[in-house]
């Protein structure tokens, strides 16, 4: 479904990303983590488009997206949900829902009482100006507005971060379901336990490069693994 | 006055004067934004050197009652007193020389700064340079400066940062970032410190150095900590009361042993499997980020 | 407009080239721009015209000052290094004292075509006797000074017995309308003359006049007079004639120009009264040909900032061609030599703004201002 | 009832209308691009350049030219986005007001180049006269009740669009977080031209209009209405379509009332006082929308 | 010299600054007085040095507000004008008794500096209140009031003192006295007491003022207050009173520089100061660097001298002044302009290393 290819991103002088290649295969679950300032996010905004990589190439479905803008991607079935979430503040949560729509306006409504069925929380404040929302509920609207395009690939960032425990193990539960209901989804976390517990595969990034790949089982069990980001 | 911990509290420091009132007192504080009641009817006390903690779903009016604490925001309802003195209609900034500090759930760094100036603003009300000295550089500005640069590098070092003294803080990897934020705010003298989710986006061995810090805070300074987390593993392991809010209002007060099996904060904030995990691997990372 | 600017040899010394150098300075950007490039095209036609009859020689540099001072004086600086000999101040009335100030520290001698405050000159005393600035003596005007205008304009409508109740509506951002303004309050006392209301605008509200105009109406106003530049004046009229109040209007040499406005409905400034030195309709030959000229040359119609510019290029070459002045003379004597010619008893001159023009050591031009009513489109005689 | 009270009022409002078509072009550049584009005022003077170019020297109906004036302005606005403002996205958004600044200064002398300094009378693009009443003691110009109208129509028709049409939802969206709008599908230079093409349109409505009631038209033509319609925009509340609107009128009301009735040599600097008064008690002008900063 | 070199990239960066803007300074005013005392030098290059001095000022008074302090101010000419104005009122009434020498020049503007901090104070109040560009809009507003009711001051010396008014000349009530400002006419007759020297003076002490600030507590707070007002207010800074000092201070040298300025010129009026000349300054700052000193004194002196060397291009000067400045912009701070710096500086600092160390340098190429 989505393929990397050998990308290099630079943020001017700094090699941020060194020759990261990564698959995803359609109906999977696939984790990246790493510790802080590895390159995930990087990695996520190189491939939706926001940043430009210097060489490789990115290949969505089959079609080579690698010098594609972030705009042209979502009808194509590429969503992603920021770090730090970007819900636009000054708009209300039914606002912010219906800007998840832009592309994909037939499905507003019932993408909305989808999503706040998912995300009951949502419903109650839905004419709430998102700017005051607390954290744990800008999470929501920012992957609920991802889901209002419908699709097929979901890239979430560390969407547990700021996360009550109640909170992270639902978000882990609809990330599940979402994968169940066939969306493919590309997750970065920090929470790596969580992370490759539901994963199908991970990959390891450190410094910019992939360290490690291998099935959630395997690396969640490998010693080096747990050593450095299980806190064992 | 309900305490937050029953008095005499299972304190782990000994010489802790559980007969002194508490540093920081509220009293039915409570604010609405609109029709909203973000924090409602909040009463609670820290002890002089505890470490509090407060937990809660997201968008329970955690760090809604930092803000109100720091007089970022005027209560609707209520007040606070900090050792006895009510912070009523001071600015955010006579609350901090009255000995509040804190830290920021999204971190506010002064960016641009190098790492030892952002201590040394923090040591502003404490560095003795008026207007003409700050001018002409006369009248012993090398002596001050000299002092502040030496107590700064001390806060410095006492997170181990002093070799990153002159990068720029915006520069600084997330965690030293979040660490010098602390710096920042102990720098202030205060004799309560606030802390704003600090282990956020940390993973679990920082988060082990983080909770190991926060101690030496308390027993090094002599100061009350109170501190907003998800990372249950640090705030059962290091708080000694806590209190839990959600929807704004106090749901539960205790020490932590009361909290975990208290089953309304299962309900709302815990959940059935987390809450199982914490029992099973306690010690053990739950990390949150 | 192009001008044809021929480049000084740049030496900086006198009389190294064959040809008298005349600096000018005005703004020929900005907001004022159209009075600058009036002078400048003026000037350089008394040039050319100069130039072919083949004795002295003239040559013309004008720099850019943007109605500013202080690039006025950058401008006078620029000239110098050029080496200037002779030079027309500076088109606007501010920046003109700030440079009458360093020419006379330079000893150059100077005669402005419009700058009309009394200051540019120095040495006068206004109303109530108060002096502000010292004469400069190498400093010398074409146009009417403000209070010339201001007296005169006062008087003419006593005389005339033009109207009873007078409004004013006045630029009280501009010296040259408060110059003209305070004279004619005085001189109005004086002569008996009821200002029923006087009003002010400034540069930065220069479009909306209604509620200067509804005040004049109201006060019952049947005389309207307007020293200020003749593009505000179109407005007053076009909005007087929408709120169909029709005062009679009387105004000073600013006015004049009005009916050169590209589009402009002629028909507002029917019986506008205005004292100006020149016209473009105007009958005579000196007239005609320099209007021709301008057409030819600059695709529009002169106005007497124009006029006012070729007349002072043409009185510096007789008062130069009278005392004797050559190309290869030094500033400083030929400034002597033109102060003496101009302030001499039989020095008169006469051009497109008046016969007989003449000047006192004031620095003051003696010239009849000619009060002009507009009928049918053009300018008649009153 | 005092008719003179009444004129004035008209006339402020005449005024303030003006004022507010031009602002709401500030509101819509500044709400969407974050951009104090102090080149508007002169993208006004085009438009009335071009409308009287087309009418005087093609003889073209006022319609026509008017037409003719808004795409010309529409596509100066959108060149100019494109070339000068779009390379510096990203930079400090002083760096984009002192380039603002530059194309304000290229215009006026570009314009003073192309038509000369000597002022041009615009002839009125309205075809009827003003309206008489109360025995002419009341006296309302065609300009007035046009440029009213006019002013009316286009912040109800920016309103409806800005809530309602897809792109005006864009546009909000760009207006907050450029980065966040791109991952809605969202073509933010697409959507920031258009803003520039809006906002051109009508300052060249407002040019046209502005040289109708005041007719004198040189290069400088719009510096000063320019600023002064910042002013309101800021009055009302920047980005705020009925605030700018608001904004409009009101300081057309105060600059002819405090000419009338307090002093026209302060007329200005009461204008500008009041405007300081209304941003202390209210920070974020008349209908300015607080800026929530979650702490 | 490499060895100066180093032990100057050694230093604290503050004190770097310093160096440098002090050396440069220095350098150019001595340039500047040897070419002036020798004549080896335009009249038209003379006569600009002490208004490029008093931009110099300005340009440096501006940078604390907007480069330091954060804060977009586009009605610094007002401060200017105050200086101005009460500048040449002192300058002028007390010229008889003072005579007009150095002395007169420095009280006109210790004068000009107090009246502008007055200003500031009143000003500041208010507007340190509001936030971004609505803090911009009411500068703005501040800048146009000035200058409209400098526009309508009337001020008169005569035997019995100094004369105000509002209204007009004749309502000044002198007898035989010297009008000193007149109304929209401004003052005339000023006595040119500034010179080459007292401009480099002034910037040296407005240097000395705004580094020394800069690099102090109050520096420290005002740039933490800048990067984030909320955190700065947490470690217990008062805001108000940072933003005000630092805004009155800006205030002062403004003031200061112009007495400096309106003492150069035989006359000065009201309308000078208006917001086309405020953003000139804020093109000097923002072209210079915000918060960059060298670079305000480097930016002013070119971009003052631009339009003089542009005279050859006679109408077409401003248009060119226009694209000069639209194009420095875009080439000093787009994206692919930067990138592009960036990416030749890479090249340039990794051939110098190549030329000192070849094998090295392979090496690492090799390892990346
Ligand atoms: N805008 C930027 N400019 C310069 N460097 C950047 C920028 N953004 C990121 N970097 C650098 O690129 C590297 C990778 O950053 P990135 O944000 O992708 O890491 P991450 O793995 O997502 O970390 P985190 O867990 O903190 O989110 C880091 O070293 C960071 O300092
Ligand atoms: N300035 C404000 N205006 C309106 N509502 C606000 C404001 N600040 C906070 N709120 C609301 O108050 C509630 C509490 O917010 P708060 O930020 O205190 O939550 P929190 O407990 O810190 O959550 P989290 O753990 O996610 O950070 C939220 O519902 C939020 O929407
Ligand atoms: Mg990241
Ligand atoms: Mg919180």
């Amino acid at each position: 479904m989505l393929k990397v290819d050998n990308i290099n991103v630079y943020y001017g002088q700094i090699h941020a990303l060194k020759d990261i290649s990564l698959e995803v295969h359609p109906d999977e679950i696939v984790a990246l983590i790493g510790a802080n300032g590895a390159g995930k996010t990087t990695t996520l905004h190189t491939i939706s488009g926001l940043l430009r990589t210097k060489t490789g190439s990115i290949t969505l479905m089959g079609e080579d997206i690698t010098h594609i803008k972030a705009d042209k991607l979502v009808s194509k079935g590429l969503a992603h949900v920021p770090e730090g979430r970007h819900v636009f503040l000054q708009m209300t949560v039914q606002e912010n829902l219906e800007m998840g729509a832009y592309t994909n306006s037939a499905y507003t409504k019932d993408g909305i009482l989808d999503v706040f069925n998912r995300f009951p929380r949502l419903k109650h404040r839905r004419n709430q100006i998102a700017g005051t929302l607390s954290g744990g509920e800008q999470q929501m609207l920012a992957m609920g507005r991802a889901l209002m395009s419908q699709p097929k690939l979901l890239m979430l960032d560390e969407p547990s971060m700021g996360l009550a425990p109640i909170l992270v193990q639902q978000i882990f539960d609809i990330i599940t379901e979402l994968h169940k209901s066939g969306t493919t989804v590309l997750l970065v976390e920090q929470n790596a336990e969580m992370a490759l517990q539901i994963a199908d595969r991970a990959y390891v990034l450190e410094s910019g490069r992939i360290k490690l790949s291998g099935t959630g089982k395997e690396l969640a069990s490998s010693d080096e693994i747990k050593k450095a980001y299980l806190g064992g | 006055m309900s305490k937050m911990v029953p008095l005499p509290s299972k304190s782990i420091v000994p010489e802790r004067d559980v007969n002194k009132p508490p540093i920081l007192e509220t009293n039915h504080l409570g604010i609405d934004f609109g029709g909203l009641t973000a924090v409602d009817d909040l009463t609670l006390a820290v002890g002089r050197t505890e470490i509090a903690g407060l937990i809660g779903p997201n968008g329970a009016g955690k760090t809604t009652v930092f803000n109100l604490l720091t007089n970022v925001y005027q209560p609707t309802r209520g007040d606070i007193m900090l050792d006895g003195v009510s912070t009523s209609k001071k600015s955010t900034a006579q609350v901090n020389k009255m000995g509040i500090a804190r830290t920021f759930q999204n971190i506010r760094l002064f960016g641009h700064m190098s790492v030892l100036d952002n201590v040394k603003v923090g040591l502003h009300n404490l560095t003795k340079e008026n207007l003409a000295v700050c001018l002409t550089h006369l009248f012993g500005y090398r002596k001050t400066e000299k002092q502040a640069n030496e107590q700064a590098l001390e806060y410095l070092d006492f997170f181990g940062m002093a070799d990153m003294a002159n990068f720029p803080a915006g520069s600084l990897p997330y965690g030293a970032q979040r660490r010098l934020e602390i710096a920042r705010a102990l720098a202030t003298k205060p004799s309560i410190i606030l802390l704003d989710e600090p282990a956020a986006g940390m993973n679990p061995s920082e988060t082990a150095e983080l909770m190991n810090n926060i101690r030496r805070i308390r027993d090094n300074f002599q100061i009350a900590v109170m501190l907003i987390e998800h990372d249950m593993n640090l705030v059962m392991n290091i708080c000694e009361g806590i209190c839990v809010l959600d929807h704004g209002k106090v749901i539960a007060k205790g020490t932590p042993d009361e909290i975990k099996s208290n089953p309304t904060v299962i309900e709302a904030y815990l959940g059935k499997k987390n809450d199982k995990k914490v029992e099973a691997k306690e010690g053990e990372t739950n990390a949150e980020s | 407009g192009s001008s044809s600017e021929s480049s000084g040899s740049g030496d900086g010394g006198n009389g190294s080239s064959s040809a008298l150098k005349i600096g000018g300075i005005g703004p020929v950007t900005g907001a004022a721009a159209i009075y600058g490039q009036a002078v400048k095209n003026g000037a350089q036609i008394a040039v050319d015209e100069i130039n072919e009859k083949g004795d002295l020689q003239f040559e013309l540099k004008f720099e850019d000052d943007e109605n500013d001072a202080e690039k006025s004086v950058n401008a006078y600086n620029k000239l110098k290094d050029w080496g200037m000999q002779v030079s027309l101040g500076s088109v606007t009335t501010q920046p003109c004292i700030a440079v009458s100030t360093e020419i006379n520290n330079d000893h150059i001698f100077a005669l402005t075509p419009s700058a009309s405050s009394t200051d540019v000159l120095g040495g006068q005393p206004d109303a109530d006797g108060n002096v502000s600035i010292a004469r400069k003596e190498c400093m010398f005007q074409m146009c009417f000074t403000d209070p010339n205008q201001g007296v005169a304009s006062a008087t003419y409508i006593k005389e005339k017995n033009l109207g009873s109740k007078i409004a004013v509506i006045y630029n009280n951002s501009d010296a040259y309308s408060t110059g003209i303004y305070q004279k004619f309050k005085a001189k109005a006392k004086e002569l008996g003359l009821d200002i029923v209301c006087a009003k002010t605008f400034t540069d930065d509200s220069a479009n909306d006049f209604t509620s200067q105009l509804n005040e004049a109406k109201d006060a019952g106003a049947d005389l309207l007079f307007l020293p200020i530049y003749y593009t505000p004046a179109s407005m007053i009229l076009a909005q007087a004639n929408k709120m169909k109040y029709e005062p009679k209007i009387f105004s000073v040499d600013g006015m004049d120009g009005i009916l050169t406005l590209d589009n402009f409905d002629k028909s507002l400034a029917e019986d506008v009264m205005l004292l100006t030195p020149f016209t473009a309709d105007a009958t005579d030959d000196l007239t005609q040909n320099f209007v021709k000229t301008y057409k030819e040359k600059y695709e529009d119609t002169p106005n007497q900032f124009a006029a006012d510019a070729y007349d002072c290029v043409y009185a510096i070459y007789e008062a130069a061609k009278k005392a004797s002045v050559t190309a290869d003379m030094s500033a400083s004597d030929i400034c002597d030599k033109l102060i003496a010619e101009f302030t001499s008893s039989d020095f008169t001159f006469s051009g497109l703004t008046g016969n007989n023009v003449s000047w006192s050591d004031t620095g003051e031009v003696s010239k009849e201002p000619k009060g002009m009513v507009i009928k049918n489109g053009v300018y008649v005689g009153m | 009832m005092n008719m003179t009270l009444v004129s004035n009022l008209i006339n402020g409002i005449s005024l303030g209308s003006v004022y507010a078509i031009i602002a709401l072009g500030y509101t819509m550049v500044y709400g969407i691009a974050k951009m104090l584009n102090f080149a508007h005022g002169d993208v006004i003077m085009v438009g009335a350049y071009m409308c009287f170019c087309s009418m005087t020297y093609l003889s073209l109906p006022p319609i026509v030219s008017i037409l003719i004036a808004m795409v010309v302005c529409t596509l100066l606005g959108v060149i100019v986005e494109v070339l000068a403002y779009r390379p510096l996205r990203k930079a400090s958004s002083l760096a984009v007001l002192i380039t603002a600044i530059g194309v304000s200064y290229l215009l006026q002398n570009a314009a003073l180049l192309i038509w000369g300094s000597a002022p041009k009378t615009f002839s009125s693009v309205v075809p009827f006269g003003s309206v008489s009443l109360f025995n002419g003691d009341l006296i309302i110009t065609g300009e007035s009740i046009v440029t009213v109208a006019a002013c009316v129509v286009i912040m109800i028709c920016l309103t409806v669009f800005t809530k309602k049409s897809r792109m005006g939802k864009a546009m909000r969206a760009v207006s907050e977080d450029k980065d966040a709008a791109q991952l809605m599908g969202i073509n933010v230079n697409k959507t920031i031209a258009i803003t520039f093409a809006i906002g051109s349109a009508l300052a060249a409505i407002a040019g046209v209009l502005l040289c109708s009631a005041y007719p004198a038209l040189t290069p400088t033509t719009g510096s000063m209405p320019g600023i002064k319609a910042f002013t309101a925009a800021v009055f009302g509340g920047i980005g705020s379509i009925p605030g700018a609107m608001i904004g409009g009128v009101l300081l057309g009301v105060i600059e002819i009332f405090s000419k009338s009735y307090i002093s026209s040599e302060l007329a200005d600097a009461i204008v500008f006082g009041v405007l300081i008064v209304v941003l202390l008690v209210k920070p974020t002008g008349l209908l300015g929308k607080k800026i929530t900063e979650k702490v | 010299m490499a060895g100066f070199a180093n032990k100057y990239k050694r230093l604290k960066k503050s004190t770097r600054t310093n160096i440098s803007a002090y050396g440069l300074v220095i350098i150019l005013f001595v340039v500047a007085l040897t070419m002036q005392s020798t004549g080896a030098i335009s009249n038209s290059l003379s006569g600009q040095l002490v208004p490029i001095c008093t931009y110099i000022v300005m340009a440096l008074s501006l940078n604390l507000t907007v480069g330091f302090l954060g804060e977009l101010s586009l009605g610094h000419a007002g401060f200017m004008s105050v200086g101005a104005f009460s500048g040449v009122i002192a300058a002028v009434s007390l010229q008889s008794s003072m005579g007009s020498g150095p002395l007169l020049l420095l009280v006109a503007m210790i004068i000009g500096g107090l009246f502008a901090g007055i200003a500031g104070l009143i000003i500041g109040i208010p507007v340190l209140r509001l936030r971004g560009d609505y803090l911009a809009i009411v500068t703005l507003a501040f800048g146009e009031i000035i200058k409209n009711i400098m526009n309508c001051l009337y001020v008169g010396v005569d035997m019995g003192g100094l004369h105000f008014s509002l209204k007009s000349v004749n309502d000044l009530g002198m007898e035989n006295g010297k009008i000193i400002i007149n109304g929209p006419q401004g003052a005339v007759g000023i006595p040119k007491l500034a010179t080459l020297t007292a401009g480099f003076i002034l910037i040296l002490f407005a240097l000395f003022i705004v580094l020394n600030l800069i690099n102090s507590k109050t520096g420290r707070a005002v740039t933490a207050i800048r990067d984030n007002r909320i955190a700065a207010e947490s470690v217990g800074i008062g805001v108000t009173k940072y933003k005000l000092t630092t805004f009155i201070i800006s205030a002062v040298l403004a003031g200061m520089a112009g007495a400096l300025y309106a003492m150069n010129f035989s006359t000065v009026a009201a309308k000078k100061f208006d917001f086309n000349t405020s953003i000139l300054i804020l093109v000097f700052v923002v072209l210079g660097g915000m918060g960059n000193i060298v670079g305000s004194i480097v930016a002013t002196t070119i971009l003052y001298m631009l339009p003089e060397i542009l005279r050859e291009f006679a109408d077409y000067r401003m248009l060119l002044y226009a694209i000069v400045l639209i194009i420095v912009m875009i080439a000093t701070n787009s994206e692919k302009a930067i990138q592009f710096r960036d990416s030749v500086m890479a090249k340039l600092s990794s051939k110098k290393r190549k030329s000192q160390n070849d094998s090295e340098t392979k090496e690492a190429v090799n390892n990346e």
